[in-house]
């Protein structure tokens, strides 16, 4: 049946720094296949969907893209448990959706809407879901490495045998504190993968031009590294589960992610002046992360090409769905801006009456226009 | 003639590199991307990979070594994406930077200029969007500029460049784009202000509203509103937070004897506490009226619009403070 | 029974860790060395490694280990040798402890106590001798306390570790010596003071000294010797910078109509700024005189013991200050 | 005569990283060795009164002592020119020494009088002499990491053609911002050394202890390395020579000198609880880099034992001397507490009531108390 246990071939070898790799074998199955191409797919949709929601202008500020890169997400997602916990920086669209986010939820907080993840408040670069171990949407180059250890610190604490994916880019990948936590987090052996999503530039910046040796898996020098092709799904999930071994028994791990950002760093950014169009659209050609899984599929005659493209544009609609729902979410009430300053507020609320005198016409106004629509 | 503030700051950077060998820039994208907001523009191509150095995203190292190379006399202008990021790096701002001309009898003084974005910008949310303004004023040894329109932009970038001590500038994101009528004078290469010192944007006689960087212009708005009503409104642009013009607010106070502090950052500990305190410590006696505070929310910066709006000053915040310091306001619930 | 401020912190650890297993206790030297001020005395060895860290000297990477520690629902307690070196890690404190609650609409509390000793200490120069209160006290999200006496810091430091929220705790080194009367119910494990409530040290009539950390103790002392020439002088010890008690300042001033405020901090947008600024907002109608401020100098600390004794405030100058705003000055020369 | 070369071994084959090493083989002469032994006895010698002086509480604060770890000081002074850079953290007394610092004036700044070399505003951290290219003396464990090479980055600005050389820890090796500087030094080919004086403590941790990998000299990964005999003066002026050469040309390398201290940290650490003192006794014993170039002088009858011991006691009358000069020295005056705070102070001073109402009473009285003395 559709959990017959296959083998593939993953895209190529695993290059390694002081540790043995994984073999090149990895098993799936159609069942693993169809869900990662549905996965993978949603992911792509949803965020050309967010291109164009921020073109309409109903997506403020930043919004950070992450197609190209749902390899990396969807196979991780496939070698842990939600139990296990995941961290990211900004661009943690998919990482949250991957944790099984809720479409509306996604769109409601890049709209800034009442039903978003974070109701609103955080925006496109801070999604989290705490009940599945998801912690962010970390807007801070590189912040994110620490506080992944100390996630991992405290399953090592508690005893949990969980681990942490500790997710960063090329560019955050030069960052001083990064090195700081790995000493620590391999003299106290935590259970943290430090993944390092390598798409090749940091904004506009090509990755030779931002660092003196780009070979990120061996930049941990104490510490193991593999890297992966990261635009191979069953690569990523080899190499995943390798880590979660690797670091319940022995500490960290570095997995550098071959990967790559079909849209420009954010929403200003074109993506097309520091690179050509010709290297983007090879990689779509012959690197593509769901293209690849679409030939898997129809190699192993798991499904035909037009079942694949209905559930394509299945997936659309059920994007385009949950738009619809999450525009009709309201924005947030007034008074949410006051709250979740603090757990226990120990009575500032009441001692800020330059506030009062500024902010409180204007939520009385804004409740009166509310009450009169 | 009109000019934006990118376009001012980007000549001053262009007139004080061609004028001084010494000057250079450094930070996160500058040069072959141009500037994340383009305030660099151009001058790669102008003066070369070695004095406009694209560095990694790595602040508390490349501003370390921006200090290190004033300390050898050279001028580094280095730049933050943006002041939030400044955080990473404020070791270097405050240890290395503002005291070592002092540690050292005046043997390492240290000729550099932090600048880039600062503060609210539209829809960036709680980590992007903090001012720093209050905290690097907090501190001897540095000095804080905040230009509000081209001219300043332009004037006191040049100043800060040619200043022989540490200067934090704090530009705004939301003014990048916004254009200025700018005098023959202010284009003029020699064009320079001086460091310390306010403008009043508005002469007025019923009340000061002290402010500063975008929020000068909200007070603007606010004065002209106000001055329908038949209030006067004196606004002053503080341009410099440290040193702070003590001697034209006071005076300001002096002769309208009523104060409203405008300010985009946190309130607790900020700009307009300390302005409260220099004018009850030097004109308390001329205050007819308790002096007002507008600043941001005390909260983090949320992503929703509607909350963001309500978290930073509006124009109607100011002119509903001027009233209530004038004894003219009306009740709560039923403002304009 | 008397207690040093030394132990009173150590009791305090000592039992909060004793009580809930979450929590834990991490920084430089704080285990086989007992912590470089010996406030962590005997806690390795009643606790072990798991529960005492010593990390190696690395602030910006155990800082962010102990926030992500704290996202997950430990309670880290972080040492800071110092809090001059919590710049280095200054970026975690704000970005990702203080803004993580709200950015996440309450998922990600970050229930973590970050302490040490901040501000002078005796003759360790200008990069060892910051007053942060003022800073931390500035952002939201952050609670800011600053005891005095070994019941505050009992007190204090078992609300900090209790509490869910991230906390700023402010030591100062040169009390960490000093006994103070404690009675048996401060000895009581389940003592624990509230966060954002001042203390009136000693009642007055005359005038108001808001201070806080080791200023109380120069406050008391100078109202010692002001009731001996007639003034009554009611000492606040603030407890808490942040939430600042308002109430109990502005109820005090409204009592005694003046107000001195003490701070060992830099001035420019210091804690008495931010007083005065509540003061003149709730209560100016109360005001018989000028608001007089008492801070640290604004210069970094000099080494020299002369130039570091006029650099921190010392008990003539409360004196003098509070005859200042008493209107009992005398000529400036000639003072005692 | 007196500068005829010789030949000397160094104690140890150099140990390398990606680079080729020097050869073991160092030339000297009779004037050098001869220098070498009155400078490190020297050093030596004030450390030792300093430490008198500390208990005499004429000097307060911290106070971190040198006494052990001089043949770095002395060996690479003397394998470079003033025109060269020298910055190191706070235990900084002797590099000020090595750089032709005045004995009185870092006494007087040890005690905070106005002759000291920070005319007593700096204290025992805060040592520099600008005019030989000595850029201190810096407190914040690796902070002087980044600052020495944007020194260096200025030298290279300038084509001067000259090096920086930058002094950290054991400690500080692990400083996030090391690794971020260091990768921009070798992007730009900066000319700076990475000198990590290694004396096997941070405070009270055990090198081991606070690194996952003690193996300093090669934690660069991608920048060369060499391992040094810090206690031996000629392998340290060999290594030395060799980087100043090795960075003009190719961009940065770490040097790793194998020191110790004999002192406790500082003041307060008797330096004896999370040591033995055997093993101190035993460093003495083999290891004194005073004692090995006495031997060295000694076998190739440079001078005699009792040449160099009067040598010594000119020496301690020498500091003594210097003591009692630097005791001579007032207090810097008041109205130094004001200045240096800017080169210009934009009419800053005039605006600060609130300090003339507190402080210019107590200068008043201080004038007074001057005057009437
Ligand atoms: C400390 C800091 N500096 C600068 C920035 C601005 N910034 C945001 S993303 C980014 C590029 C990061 O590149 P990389 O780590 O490769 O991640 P990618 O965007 O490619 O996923 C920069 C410079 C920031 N957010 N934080
Ligand atoms: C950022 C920072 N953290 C902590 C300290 C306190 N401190 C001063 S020296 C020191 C130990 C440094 O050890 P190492 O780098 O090996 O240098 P050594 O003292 O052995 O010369 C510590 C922890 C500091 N000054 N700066
Ligand atoms: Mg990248
Ligand atoms: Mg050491």
């Amino acid at each position: 049946d559709s959990t017959d246990a296959i083998t593939v071939e993953t895209s190529a070898p695993f290059k390694s720094h002081i540790v043995d790799p994984p073999s090149r074998s990895a098993t799936t199955s159609a069942r693993e296949l169809l869900s990662f191409f549905r996965d993978m797919s949603l992911m792509r949709r949803a965020e050309i969907a967010a291109d164009s929601l921020y073109k309409a202008k109903l997506i403020r500020g930043f919004c950070h893209l992450y197609d190209g890169q749902e390899a990396v997400a969807v196979g991780m997602e496939a070698a842990v448990t939600r139990a296990d916990a995941i961290i990211t920086a900004y661009r943690d669209h998919c990482a949250y959706l991957a944790r099984g986010g809720d479409l509306v939820a996604a769109f409601a907080e890049l709209m800034g809407r009442r039903d978003g993840c974070s109701r609103g408040k955080g925006g496109s670069m801070h999604f989290y879901k705490r009940d599945a171990n998801f912690f962010g949407g970390h807007g801070i180059v590189g912040a994110q490495v620490p506080l992944g250890c100390g996630i991992a610190f405290a399953q090592r604490y508690r005893k949990e045998g969980t681990v942490t994916f500790d997710l960063y880019g090329d560019g955050a990948a030069n960052q001083g504190q990064l090195f700081e936590a790995l000493n620590m987090a391999a003299l106290w052996k935590l259970p943290v993968i430090l993944v390092c999503e390598n798409n090749h530039y940091g904004m506009g910046t090509a990755e030779w031009r931002a660092s003196k040796s780009p070979a990120y898996y061996k930049r941990g020098d104490y510490v193991p590294g593999l890297k992966v092709d990261g635009m191979d799904v069953l690569a990523v999930k080899q190499a995943c589960k390798f880590a979660k071994d690797h670091v319940l028994e022995n500490g960290p791990i570095i997995l550098e992610m071959d990967t790559y950002r079909y849209h420009g760093h954010s929403m200003s950014d074109p993506g097309s002046t520091y690179r050509t169009r010709g290297e983007i659209a090879g990689i779509r050609q012959e690197r593509d992360p769901i293209e690849r899984v679409r030939k898997l599929i129809l190699a192993h005659d798991f499904a035909t090409a037009q079942e694949l493209k209905d559930m394509e544009k299945e997936i659309r609609k059920q994007v385009d769905a949950a738009i619809a729902k999450a525009k009709e979410s309201p924005m947030p009430d007034p008074s949410e801006l006051f709250t979740n300053v603090y757990v226990n507020d120990c009575g500032l609320e009441v001692s800020r009456p330059h506030l009062v005198l500024r902010i409180g016409p204007r939520i009385a106004e804004l409740e009166w226009a509310k009450m009169n629509k | 003639k009109e000019m934006t503030v990118r376009d001012a700051l980007n000549s001053a950077l262009d007139e004080e590199m061609s004028a001084d060998p010494s000057v250079f820039l450094m930070g996160e994208e500058v040069g072959e991307y141009q500037g994340a907001y383009k305030i660099s523009k151009g001058l790669l191509d102008k003066y070369g990979p070695d004095r406009v150095l694209d560095t990694p995203i790595t602040e508390a190292g490349f501003t370390g070594i921006g200090v290190g190379a004033a300390y050898q006399g050279l001028r580094p202008i280095v730049e933050f994406m943006t002041f939030n990021f400044s955080m990473q790096a404020i070791d270097h701002i405050i240890n290395s930077a503002a005291k070592s001309n002092y540690m050292s009898a005046g043997q390492i003084s240290v000729p550099i200029v932090f600048r880039g974005p600062n503060g609210a910008a539209a829809g960036v949310g709680a980590q992007h969007s903090q001012c720093y303004a209050a905290w690097y004023a907090h501190v001897p040894g540095l000095k804080v500029l905040t230009p509000y329109s081209a001219e300043d932009a332009r004037g006191l970038l040049k100043a800060a460049i040619r200043d022989p001590d540490p200067v934090i500038f704090l530009e705004n994101e939301l003014l990048y784009g916004e254009s200025f009528p700018v005098s023959a004078e202010v284009l003029d290469s020699s064009f320079c202000l001086p460091i310390g010192k306010a403008k009043i944007e508005r002469e007025g006689k019923d009340v000061t509203i002290t402010t500063y960087s975008k929020m000068v212009g909200y007070a603007l708005q606010a004065a002209e509103i106000l001055s329908k009503e038949g209030i006067s409104a004196e606004v002053i642009n503080l341009r410099s937070i440290r040193p702070l013009d003590r001697a034209a607010i006071n005076a300001s106070v002096r002769k309208t004897n009523r104060l409203v502090t405008v300010e985009e950052g946190f309130p607790q500990h900020g700009i307009g506490a300390e302005i409260c305190m220099s004018v009850v410590e030097e004109s308390f006696e001329y205050l007819d009226a308790p002096i007002e505070r507008i600043a941001g929310a005390d909260v983090p910066m949320p992503y929703a619009a509607n909350l963001e709006r309500m978290a930073v000053p509006q124009v109607d915040d100011i002119v509903r403070a001027v009233k209530r310091v004038c004894y003219r306001a009306v009740p709560m619930a039923a403002t304009a």
